[in-house]
Order: structure tokens, then C-alpha cells, then sequence
């Protein structure tokens, strides 16, 4: 288990490789990357900003980590969120899960992905091509995706 | 004496990421102290015009307006997140 | 949408790079690396030995990853399968899946998955550590898993 | 003449991967050319001996034991596939 919130980009290969090194227990590794698109509702993007509150969105990333961890039977599980200044093409988000089994490694990475996307404290700002920048507002379809984990079991 | 972080556009809104205040009596909760905070200025007003898109949290631990601020240490105000 | 069928190993990290480079409008990559694990059954793998049907099995991939794409937007596709003999450890099967959207990148890797589990055209046969060799017989959960695709709706 | 393949442990034991045969008449259908097979030899009868675990595909194409091998190019035996 592990998290890290970071301005650098980070490699998806090397971190699979990473989690993996040496074993042979493992069958199954999800990966999730989120990457910053040119356009949002229409509107060209020039930069996304990211920002967070050090010490509490650590925390909280390791609150719903060890959440997947208890409701999958897991073998390892990383998540990487960058935050300062993007541009489109970028890498914003990534999530590893690795697993005996193909649907806990699948499972257990859209559940974080949608708690991520959701719940996770960071704020978005986009900046158009004018520069003009706005905080981007919380999405309720986002919102839904993370109430259909409530209470499911596993 | 408590410290205040912000973020995002309440941060921008009160022009500083982060204040330590002397509270005066009387400010028991989240609520309270915002309450205290729009009668500073016009750009805690401005902040917290609508209160309820401003969120809160003390001690790093989400909190509704009504959570009791006695022995905080930190108490941050964001408006709702947008994840990654 | 690719479909390669090979001896030699794949680079995750390299697929993924090579999918997205220089784009701006993906915004979800998923990923799902199968690796051969150490035991089966609670006995012990020396090797794993994959065969194919040369022709067959890449049109086969290349349908059903065409009905991935007919399914979900994606906006791009990957399928790698290795053949051969295989040690606890080496991978097996790569899917990439990229879209605008995380849950059509999720969900069509995990159907393309299935169907690769159940339905492609591949045969297995593992070796124990005494060098006593079985072909495995098919699963019928992995049956069940594939099953539940059919018809489901977008 | 029709080229026959085999997989796995259908190819092992019958101790080919290929063979191109000619046919006699009368063999119609996937069925059929079991029939015909079983009766070639031991390693057949053996790969055969449980025809409902081999699967057949004629021309690259998943069939079952009725269909006709009428104008097949290739024709393969394998056991159910076990996936990667």
C-alpha cells in the first residue's frame, strides 16, 4: 500500500514493475491513468491546475486505500495524484491494484478511481485558451458513481 | 489562538492560504466562527457568501457547520472538491 | 485497435505511451496485465506453456475488440497475448483500453478480459515442479463471468 | 482433400499437428469426419474418445459437430479453450 501526492510526473510502467518485482503470487495488475484533456464541456483547456491540502488529502487517500485493501482480497495497491500546473496530455492520476484475481483487481480500482474522482480533496482550475481561468465545480454523475459502493459487499 | 488554512477559490477570495486568529468568546462552532469571519471584511464576505459551498474541516477530519470547534488546532475552509 | 499475438514479453509502460502519445482528447487508459502465478489449485507451477491457433485466435481477438469499440467510445484499443512456455512471474496478457470517460475505459477492459479468460482461442498447459505436465481444463466461472455481457446494454 | 489441424492435447495424442486428407464420400459433416477418424488408427480413437470435449472450427470459424464440410479449406480439432 502506499500514496503519493506530487507535483513530478509518474511512470505507469515502472510502478507496475515496481509492485511486481519478484513475485509470483500475483495474476492480476488493473492500472488506471488519468490524463488531462484539451477540452471540458466544449471549451478548450490551455492548463489544469490542481491543488490540495497537504497532510489531510494524504490521509484521506490512505483511509479509502486501506478501505479497497479490507474489501478485496489485495496483494498491493498504489496511488499517485499530481497537483500544481498541467497542461492537456498530461498525466494527472494513477492507480495500481494488483491481485490473485482479475475482478478484485478490477473492481478494487474503479472503486478508487470513482472515490478519487469524487471525494479525493482536490480542487480544479482550468485556464481557456484566453487565460481566463475558473474552479471547476463538483459533478453530481461523479457523485452517484460513488454512492453505488455504499454498503456493497464484496 | 487557532490557525485557519483555505484553499482553492475561498483562498483566493480572502487573498491568504492560511491565518492564526485569537477567537473571542462565544465561537463554539464551524457555523460560529464563519459567522465571525463574514464580519471581518469584504473579502471574508465575499468568501462566504454562500456559506453552504464553503466546506469544512477541523483537524484535517471533514465536519458539518454545526461540529464543535473547541480544541482545534487547525480548521480549514475549501469549497467542494473536484477530485482529479 | 491492435491485436498481436507473440512469444516475446510486452512493456506496459511502453503500450500505454505509444497509444496516447501526442493526444490531447483521452482522458481515461486502463490497463489489465495477467501474470502467471507460482501455484494453481494449491499445487506448485514450474511453467506455464500457451498454444494458439496461428489465424484463428488474432481473428478472434480482433472481433471481439471490435465489439468492445462498437460497445463503449473508445479511442483506443490494445490486445497482446504471449504464446509459449511461461515461468511464475512473466506476463501473460496485456489490454489497454483509453476513452474520455474512466467507466467505458473500465468496463471494456474488464470485457475484453473476460472474453480472453474464457473464450479466446488459447490452450494451457502447466508443469509442476516435478516436470509432470497437464493441459488445465476449462473454468466454468470464467464461463459465467463472460456470460453476463451478453446483451448488456451500453 | 482437406488439411486437418490439431491442438493441444487433441494434437498429442493423436502425435500431429497437421494432415491433409482425402476423404472418402459420404463423410458430410463434422460428425462424419470424427466417425471417420476414430476408426484411423488408436492415437485417434484415443484423441477422440469423448467427442463432447472436442471442440472443431472449419475455415477459422467455431462449428458445431452437424455442420457440413462441404468446401472446407482447413479443418481444426482442439479441446474447450482454457483462456490466458
Amino acid at each position: 500500500m502506499a500514496v503519493r501526492v506530487q507535483r513530478e510526473d509518474f511512470d505507469t510502467g515502472a510502478e507496475i514493475k515496481r509492485l511486481t518485482a519478484g513475485r509470483t503470487d500475483i495474476g492480476a495488475i488493473v492500472t488506471f491513468t488519468g490524463t488531462v484533456r484539451g477540452t471540458a464541456g466544449g471549451q478548450g483547456i490551455a492548463t489544469m491546475t490542481l491543488e490540495y491540502y497537504p497532510g489531510m488529502t494524504e490521509a484521506e487517500l490512505e483511509r479509502v486505500e486501506a478501505e479497497a485493501n479490507a474489501r478485496w482480497p489485495l496483494q498491493g495497491t498504489l496511488i499517485v495524484h499530481r497537483f500544481g500546473e498541467l497542461a492537456p496530455g498530461d498525466n494527472i492520476v494513477l492507480v495500481v491494484t494488483a491481485s490473485p484475481h482479475r475482478q478484485a483487481a478490477f473492481q478494487s480500482a474503479e472503486f478508487l478511481m470513482d472515490y478519487l474522482k469524487t471525494r479525493a480533496p482536490f480542487w480544479k482550475k482550468e485556464a481557456g485558451p484566453d487565460g481566463k481561468a475558473d474552479w471547476v465545480d463538483a459533478r453530481e454523475s461523479d457523485d452517484a458513481a460513488t454512492a453505488r459502493w455504499a454498503g456493497k459487499a464484496q | 489562538m487557532v490557525k485557519i488554512v483555505y484553499f482553492a477559490w475561498v483562498r483566493e477570495r480572502i487573498g491568504k492560504a492560511e491565518e492564526t486568529v485569537d477567537l473571542p468568546a462565544g465561537i463554539a462552532t464551524i457555523a460560529d466562527l464563519v459567522g465571525w469571519l463574514r464580519a471581518r471584511g469584504p473579502e471574508y464576505a465575499n468568501a462566504f457568501a454562500k456559506p453552504e459551498l464553503v466546506r469544512a474541516a477541523i483537524d484535517q477530519t471533514h465536519v458539518k457547520p454545526a461540529a464543535s470547534i473547541a480544541g482545534a488546532r487547525e480548521i480549514a475552509f475549501f469549497p467542494p472538491v473536484t477530485g482529479g
